[in-house]
């Protein structure tokens, strides 16, 4: 099988699964699932590390830094404030589940 | 050539991210999913560092951990309402990263051996170009969402000729960049992304700001990929075509859930008909009434239903509601919060906001839950919102909240309205409710009339 | 990247998806369903068609007519089949959508 | 080396399929979702054939042509009540045909450059293994629902033992295939898979087959994306993995929604507790009728509910029910059916099997809408239903039936039932309603009653 379309295929069959794998969520958590797949693309920094190991220059040594920099902002800062958007909504949660055994807070 | 146990724990990786973004859309798993998404990221570092011989690695290993502190910083600085801008511009530098990485390999493809092929290049002049859109564009939805510029729409006569020159020489270089690739073509490229970029958030309006953070991240997530393609990785093109697929469908129920449709939000401004609508008053006259007055209604209601919107995160009332609805809980009266899915300017707001306020989550009850309720209520005391029980959602078919399911306030006993002013909504249409015998206003700022309520109530 | 793993790659991805597009079946359609995934693994008449068509013996040959004739039953039949149920279940379809507009059965 | 027009069409196939997939899982896109199927098939066909250059073409298609008239002839005769064994068929074939072809491809393996790897040998085994265990598994299932065997679970004393050599025996023969490759080894494997196959039917009770159908049909979907690696054909991987998958949950969801774990129904039998239940009837008194007096009942509601069961498929009542039903409403009375999701032996029977008879849609209600009507039933008919309307679910937590939804039939006025005998349904447990003194029992096949009981309503 040609390189390009072993690349195509995977292309087609992730898009696949990123649709159908979040397409039952509910409306509350749309700015928590945005933020968390904003996360998931800070995965680029993988890229932009392989870039800057290979650099040939100063010049681009700087640049790839700079994406470096830059990619890990989103990766780290993505997760981190996803996590604090979701502990807001789990103390929700345990509050919900205090409440349906109340015998156990009194 | 990697190693395969290297690749192996790329998939491992990419397994990871998928089954993040599944826990990520059930309330019960998104905790957990965020979480098995972070170590998909770590195994993915980890194994990039431990595979390949890098000539620079503690430079490289320096700007990593400078990145990762100021984003948890950033991350942990930011305030509950302010995350959707945060987000963008954390996707925003994502992009701005994608883009850099496919303008250095630019300047190494045709040195590889078979390396310049034409899918590559495309590939390359798809992310520099796309990440440039993304970068610049978050930036602007950052300032506008800050309120560091105007958060109205912005548009100005020759909008379309620029945004058809833009699309233009995006092309136009796109197809030299093919034809004799060049890092300095690749800036250029650069360049001009970063002006339609500009363009395609300028004319949106605040409001729709959100739906604009989705659709870029969706673009960045298809950079990621195209990059992936490019330095042969296959981790970065999984994770970023689900991103981008994830984030595109995502965009649409966010577009959905407000009742608008995504290129409306986007251009909806350039046909005149302004998303934030018109801020005409009529002058139709209305009952308002004093604290002491509203006061006596709530203390002596046995059921009341608080309507939260828009203006209590505005006015950052949720703590002295919290305390007022204490109040009124310790004198017997039955109450609760009535959260519409769309009120507020985000997906979740009002709960993000009330969980903060440390409300009892049994005490929010979701639109379908409580709407039957509002015919038994005594009183129901509408605090910032506006659209979200604006009754021509059901009436009037030309409205542009039309078919939107609203909270039917209108069915209660009394109302209360706290706003500032006779101002519509976000919609910028009149709300008929406004004008209801059994509906009076209390007018002023919500914090400030708030704690007067609060005052009374104590009082009676 | 080594072939094993693009297949590998394919297999994880293919699986996700298979998942996920029909978690949210009605319990009606189990049965059709069934059936109709019935149908589209007798695409292993491909693979039965290639090895006919490479056959070097009589008897390989024979066998893998064999092949051809049951993987084309399973295919076709299984199409079929499944189609026929689901006429059973668009009738019923039908009938609703002419109960929501009595007046175009009078 | 395939060419890449080909390819292209085999991952258009792919897409085809994923797309049936999902289009068959919602009712409204269903039979539309099959036919996309289908037409993916159908460019695979057609691309393998013009991409390749085969040796005995006409074989070949005469070949193809046999199976698609067999298979369509067969779809076609089927009656509805009977698909179940039909699929099971379709899927046993299929499982052979993978079988046959990793048999022709282990004689060829080491004779191609660099075949005989062992990733392929591996692949070769478990498509032989597995191939042969769908199909005489599909096979045992078959004579099962076509009642030329017992229905009843088979086991003997030696059972886990023979079951135990059987595995020990495939794991060895595995072992050496992949030291030594050889058809003579394979053609043994294959004879122990088909051993493995009947052992693992055996023990099913009739009304466990589907579940049993589904899991051999996810079997067959891996052999077929085995050998999808064996023939380096990516189609065949995706669609097989696809298949396998989707197949693993859809026998999950089955036993869900019948109450049981995928274990207990196949090795249910071997732990002593019968799947099918004992058969015990106690001698407490019940209260019958005739078919007259029935008629009187049924001729005087206003509101009568029918929920039909097991029984009335096994009788062909469905027309005589629907007539009876037909001069009920001639006659003002508001008649509904309730159909249980589990109610008969497959999912959608009652639905099928009504809709053979043309009942009209509106008429068929699904237990979460009729349910509470029950209060304000006049008759509640129950025919050949049995445990779906089992108050035991409810009240008696060793049950088997414990923790399903049923049908609250108890709460009507007047409740009849049409059975044969004080036998218990597929759960194997008495049914306390049939002692109550709302309830009435008219004995005898179905059909027969069912004509009676509409002689006797149109002389009221
Ligand atoms: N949730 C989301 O994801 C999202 C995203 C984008 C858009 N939207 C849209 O936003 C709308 C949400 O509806 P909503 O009812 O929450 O809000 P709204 O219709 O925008 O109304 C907000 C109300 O709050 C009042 N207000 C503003 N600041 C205030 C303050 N400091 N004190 C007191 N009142 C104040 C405003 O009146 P005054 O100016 O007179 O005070 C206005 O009537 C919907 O149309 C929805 O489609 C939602
Ligand atoms: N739907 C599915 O997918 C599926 C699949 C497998 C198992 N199951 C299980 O099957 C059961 C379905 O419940 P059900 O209420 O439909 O059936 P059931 O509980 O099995 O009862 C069937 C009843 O029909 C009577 N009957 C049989 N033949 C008859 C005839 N010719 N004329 C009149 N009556 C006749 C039987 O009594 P007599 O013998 O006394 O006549 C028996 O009481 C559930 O336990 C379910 O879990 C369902």
């Amino acid at each position: 099988m040609s390189e390009p379309l072993v690349w195509l295929t995977f292309f087609v069959l992730a898009a696949f699964v990123g649709v159908e794998v979040i397409s039952k969520v509910s409306s509350i958590l749309h700015t928590p699932l945005m933020s968390g797949a904003n996360a998931i693309h800070g995965v680029i920094l993988v890229g932009a590390m392989l870039v800057a190991g290979t650099a040939d220059s100063t010049g681009e040594l700087i640049m790839a830094l700079v994406a470096v920099v830059l990619a890990s902002i989103n990766m780290v800062g993505g997760f981190v404030v996803t996590d604090r958007m979701l502990i807001m909504f789990s103390h929700r949660r345990r509050a919900v589940e205090g409440a349906k055994r109340p015998e156990l807070e009194r | 050539m990697i190693p395969v146990w290297a690749q192996l724990a790329y998939l491992l990786a990419a397994v990871c991210f998928i089954v993040a973004l599944k826990g990520l859309s059930s309330p019960r798993t998104a905790r957990r999913g965020n979480l098995i998404g972070a170590a998909g990221a770590l195994i993915a570092c980890v194994t990039v560092v431990a595979s390949s011989e890098f000539d620079h690695l503690l430079a490289i290993l320096a700007a990593v951990a400078v990145g990762a502190a100021a984003g948890t910083i950033g991350a942990y600085r930011v305030q509950m309402t302010q995350m959707p801008q945060m987000v963008a511009l954390f996707n925003g530098v994502g992009g701005g990263a994608a883009a850099i990485v496919a303008l250095l390999e630019l300047s190494k493809l045709p040195d590889q051996p078979g390396g310049g092929g034409i899918v590559e290049l495309i590939a390359a002049a798809f992310t520099i170009l796309v990440g440039s859109v993304s970068l610049a564009g978050s930036i602007i939805t950052f300032l506008k969402l800050q309120e560091l510029m105007t958060t109205r729409p912005i548009t100005f006569g020759g909008y379309p000729i620029l945004y058809g020159l833009g699309l233009l020489a995006a092309v136009g270089f796109g197809v030299v960049i093919v034809l004799s690739p060049s890092i300095l073509l690749g800036v250029g490229l650069a360049a001009v992304g970063a002006g339609l970029g500009v363009l395609l958030v300028l004319p949106v309006g605040g409001a729709d700001v959100p739906i604009v953070i989705s659709l870029l991240n969706a673009f960045t997530g298809l950079t990621v990929a195209a990059s992936g393609y490019l330095l042969q990785n296959t981790l970065l093109l999984v994770a970023g075509t689900l991103v981008g697929a994830a984030g595109t469908l995502l965009t649409l129920l966010m577009a959905n859930a407000m009742g608008r449709s995504v290129f409306s939000t986007l251009f909806g401004a350039l046909r005149g008909a302004s998303s934030l609508g018109s801020t005409t008053v009529s002058n139709r006259p209305v009952r308002s009434t004093t604290p002491a007055d509203a006061a006596i209604l709530l203390a002596y209601a046995d059921r009341v239903i608080i309507v939260p919107g828009y203006g209590l995160a505005v006015a950052q009332a949720q703590h002295t509601l919290r305390q007022l609805v204490d109040v009124l809980l310790d004198r017997g009266t039955k109450v609760d919060y009535a959260i519409h899915p769309v009120a507020g300017r985000m997906p979740g707001h009002m709960n993000v906001l009330l969980a903060e306020a440390q409300v009892p989550y049994e005490q929010l009850k979701e639109m379908d839950e409580i709407d039957p309720d509002f015919k038994q209520a005594d009183v129901v005391l509408v605090v910032g919102a506006n659209d979200v029980v604006n009754p021509a959602a059901e009436t009037t078919p030309g409205a542009p909240i039309y078919g939107m399911p609203i909270l039917h306030a209108n069915q209660a006993r009394q109302v209360i309205f706290l706003k500032r002013s006779m101002r519509p909504g976000f919609a910028g249409i009149e709300n008929e409710l406004l004008y209801e015998p059994t509906t009076t206003l209390l007018f002023g700022d919500a914090k400030d009339t708030m704690s007067k309520l609060l005052t009374e109530v104590k009082a009676v």
